[in-house]
């Protein structure tokens, strides 16, 4: 078996959660490694779209932001911003939201606003940008970051982005009409959440990490599945498509 | 058949951009108006209320100089990069200049712009719910859906007092074509009270009547039309040149000291009289990384009616 | 990637169409989709609500089969002719067959259709103030607006079951571009459950995909797609043919007698198999007379980004 | 002096209202006509604009509908029907809303919906299509139409379209955000509004044409311009377009 870094199975079990023909709203970065990476691999009918507005977009390189011109030319329909978010997202076009995030709690909730007081912040984060409407209105919402105690917190700084909320029908009752996180993928670990409570808990760990070096990096009392697994190895097929895609890892070493 | 409003970018803000105006500046990371930004930076406007979805670097060029009185705002960082420093220290720290901000989602600055473009006072939009953000702005309001009774956010209408577009073309009445990316344009044209155009292109008005479907904005809109080639750098205009995305990353570095950006609002922006010698001062490998090869859309008919 | 969902009419009506449903034919004047509506009206879907802006000679058709058990609209006439006359039996007289009518104004129709794509369940308008039309329609409401206090009109969302759009070019798959008047067919793709795609020209992937920005519809909201040329006739498609004047001409002198309407449905619509039938059965003159030179758009570049 | 119908008087007297520069919202037929014939005389720099999206259409023959293709080849714009409602007309951008109808009333009132009951009407006429909101928002209304007494009536059978309501300050009362009706042009004269009671008066009445033969014509106690004038003649240039845009008169003898 080759050897792999922690982020490169991140990015490669969260492509896996996309499914062929999803049409998936992704987030610039890890997001949209992931979601070429399936493209690539496992699902080449996946529809991908940025909320700068591309729908169906075949990138010939990793794109260096939202808005970068390889995912426009050679798309298949491009509309405005807010005609993505209306016509598309709010429609309920939309299966997959894709996000990262600089915080997140044990419902799925995520913060990108502000460390400390929203008035006074110790940092201040670029903010919402589309990732409170994408998981409020996706099908299922998707959320990738790297692990640790000051990321997996007991209680965020400031929610920007609804997950369950406070968990149990919080979300269903609060009116959001997309179905909520499906999975968070980290470093160390998948989680998903439990269907009644709505509390995330660890799925599969990742080959060589144990769960109390998860338990380690989460800042809330974890659950754990009973049946855990080991997360399954990266095949030398998406290795390979990761590595020519980010031949730096330039992404997965800035973000994870 | 509109004026020739043809001028220079330092005539256009100088008689369209007021001290207290309520400016934006439209394009996602798509050509952005780094050119209009540079002149609005060179003349000093005061008291400027910005507006822009991403905010990027002009907002910190902006920032630095202390013209802005408040920052209206979804996404404020480096696209593709990471964090915006100086919106940070300023945010944090009150420092170099203090703002005050206002901010949204995309969908919820989007919407408010299209609501001034189509002269509604306000927009619904299915997102805030849960969030903690309408706590800390009271201007994202409810209403009740007189149909099935539900309860919906709302925003506000954003009026700009003038728009900035940068476009890929335009005639010298300024009927303006954008392709690729759309991103704000259209609706910013449409919401302000006064609109510049600048373009990488000046083509005959017979071009933009060729293919009137991709038409932005019309002229009678248009205030003042300028031309501007590689108005968007660092930015990316497509089908013209790509983004230089060294550029970013050279500012990610450079802004964590604040110094550093006074240093390059001085050489590369006051020390500029205008887009032309900035241009001219670039250096000659990073024009030519930029470069691209066309990738051509082939034509449609519209057919000859008689 | 789409699947592949090329079919003839008599397939897609027969599949995505159903008795009792809402349909909605989308184009103003331009691409009017007589190729499905009269398949529609081969087949006897019933108990059909129809929306349309201007419900044009479509409407006549199938008011005249007894299909319909509703109207939506805001102009039935005869384009640029006068008066629809067997709409006018239908409303004035009960004649051939009694419906239903729900009428708005052309802003009130169209920005019904907007919310129903943008999923609100309804859209605020600067009409209907003043007008008759607002007692005799109570699903036109107000609303106040919840930051200046203002009273608006508001119409309610339009969420076709079916929406139908004849276009000048498609791929098998549904990517759908359109050129010209676009007037409904962005928004009655979005709103609706299902769509069908009828199109002058199939091409491949690869030409949707050169210039994007034309694309008005993509693929996975769409259903079912046909090849259809001429499938607009008596109406136009930019680029492709003009209207036939006279055939509209002639529909004016025809209407005038029930009968004759009823004869002209079994001769063109039930007589004939389908759109290629049809097409045959017109005459050389007539066909000939409709051919247009071409009027070239001119090419854009979108630029190689690698 | 070249002779000319009072149909071609009609439509030049409609076409000298309009500006160089006005940006103008037209139906078809008439008000067509007559905007043409202003953009190739006096006015060469206005803006036509159609509800069926078109914007500063310069079209090569007269259009046979408002979507006829003739004014999409070589104009300068082209949106939705939608927008063309909420982007130029709600925003303000229309200096002139260019109508025709079936009925007016004293206060520029128009009808053109039904003759009878709504709901069981003696004469179902196609509705209002854009002329509600043309009226209600362009900065001023031009109406046009030939007079009769069953046109200039007392009380219209349906108010479709909103001129001064009921006079005086009715208009801004209710909200109306454009001018209201600026002009009525008929066969038989040139109508315009007192500025304090929005009543309509006579102003012009072309060439052989009575103040008796108005008020037969007219349907309520019509009031008279104390300076009453003769509409100025057509000019021979201005009769050369009309008959040039129109060779058989078929919309001028339709309408009139």
């Amino acid at each position: 078996m080759t050897d792999y870094t922690r982020a490169e199975m991140m990015v490669v079990a969260a492509a896996r959660e996309l499914r062929d023909r999803d049409v998936v709203f992704v987030g610039v970065g890890i997001p949209t490694l992931a979601t070429i990476l399936a493209k690539r691999t496992h699902a080449p009918n996946l529809w991908l779209l940025t909320e700068s507005g591309i729908v169906g977009a075949m990138p010939t390189r990793l794109p260096l932001s939202i808005a970068d011109p390889c995912l426009v030319t050679g798309t298949q329909a491009i509309v405005s911003t807010v005609e993505l978010f209306s016509l598309y997202l709010q429609r309920g076009w939309i299966d997959v939201g894709f996000l990262g995030g600089a915080q997140v709690d044990r419902f799925g909730n995520i913060n990108s606003t502000v460390i400390g007081p929203y008035e006074k912040p110790a940092v201040r984060f670029p903010g919402s940008g589309g990732a409170c409407e994408i998981a409020s209105l996706s099908k299922r919402t998707m959320i990738i970051m790297p692990q640790g105690k000051r990321r997996f917190v007991e209680k965020l700084d400031f929610l920007t982005t609804p997950g369950y909320l406070t968990g149990g029908d919080a979300r269903q009752r609060a009116g959001l009409l997309g179905g909520g996180p499906s999975v968070v993928v980290t470093d160390l670990g998948l989680f998903r959440f439990d269907p009644v409570t709505k509390e995330m808990y660890l799925a599969t760990v990742h080959r060589g990490v144990t769960v109390d070096q998860v338990r380690e990096n989460t800042g809330w009392d974890l659950r754990v599945a009973e049946d855990l697994q080991v997360t399954p190895d990266p095949s030398e097929e998406e290795l390979r498509v990761v590595r020519e895609l980010d031949p730096t890892a330039h992404f997965l070493s800035r973000e994870a | 058949m509109a004026d020739d409003k043809l001028m220079t970018m330092r005539e256009a803000i100088a008689q369209y951009v007021n001290d207290g105006d309520t400016i934006y500046l439209a394009g996602l990371s798509h050509l952005v108006p780094f050119a209009a930004a540079h002149e609005i930076i060179r003349q000093r406007k005061r008291d400027l209320v910005f507006c822009r979805p991403t905010p990027d670097i002009l907002l910190e060029q902006m920032l630095s100089v202390g013209i802005l009185r408040k920052v209206e705002f979804c996404w404020a960082g480096n696209p593709g990069i990471g964090n915006l420093r100086v919106f940070r220290r300023v945010v944090e720290k009150g420092l170099p200049f203090p703002v005050e901000i206002e901010e949204y989602t995309m969908f919820g600055f989007t919407a408010r712009l299209l609501a001034g473009a189509m002269n509604l006072p306000f927009m619904p939009v299915r997102t805030n719910i849960g969030s903690d953000l309408p706590a800390k702005n009271p201007k994202i309001k409810t209403i009740q859906d007189p149909y099935g009774g539900e309860t919906l956010s709302v925003v506000p209408a954003l009026r700009p007092d003038v728009s900035i577009l940068h476009v890929q073309r335009a005639d010298r009445g300024g009927n303006a074509q954008v392709w690729g990316i759309t991103s704000d344009h259209r609706d910013a044209a449409f919401a302000a009270k006064r609109v510049i155009i600048s373009a990488e292109e000046i083509v005959d008005e017979a071009v933009i009547r060729a293919d009137p479907n991709r038409t932005i904005v019309p002229d009678f809109l248009v205030s003042a039309v300028v031309h501007e080639p590689f108005g968007a750098h660092p930015s990316y205009a497509q089908g013209f040149y790509d983004r230089d995305n060294d550029w970013y990353q050279e500012w990610d570095r450079l802004s964590a000291d604040q110094a550093a950006v006074d240093a390059y609002v001085a050489e590369w922006i006051d020390g500029v009289p205008d887009r032309a010698a900035y241009v001219a001062k670039l250096d000659e490998v990073t024009k030519a990384k930029l470069q691209i090869e066309p990738a051509w859309s082939g034509q449609i008919s519209y057919g000859v009616y008689k």
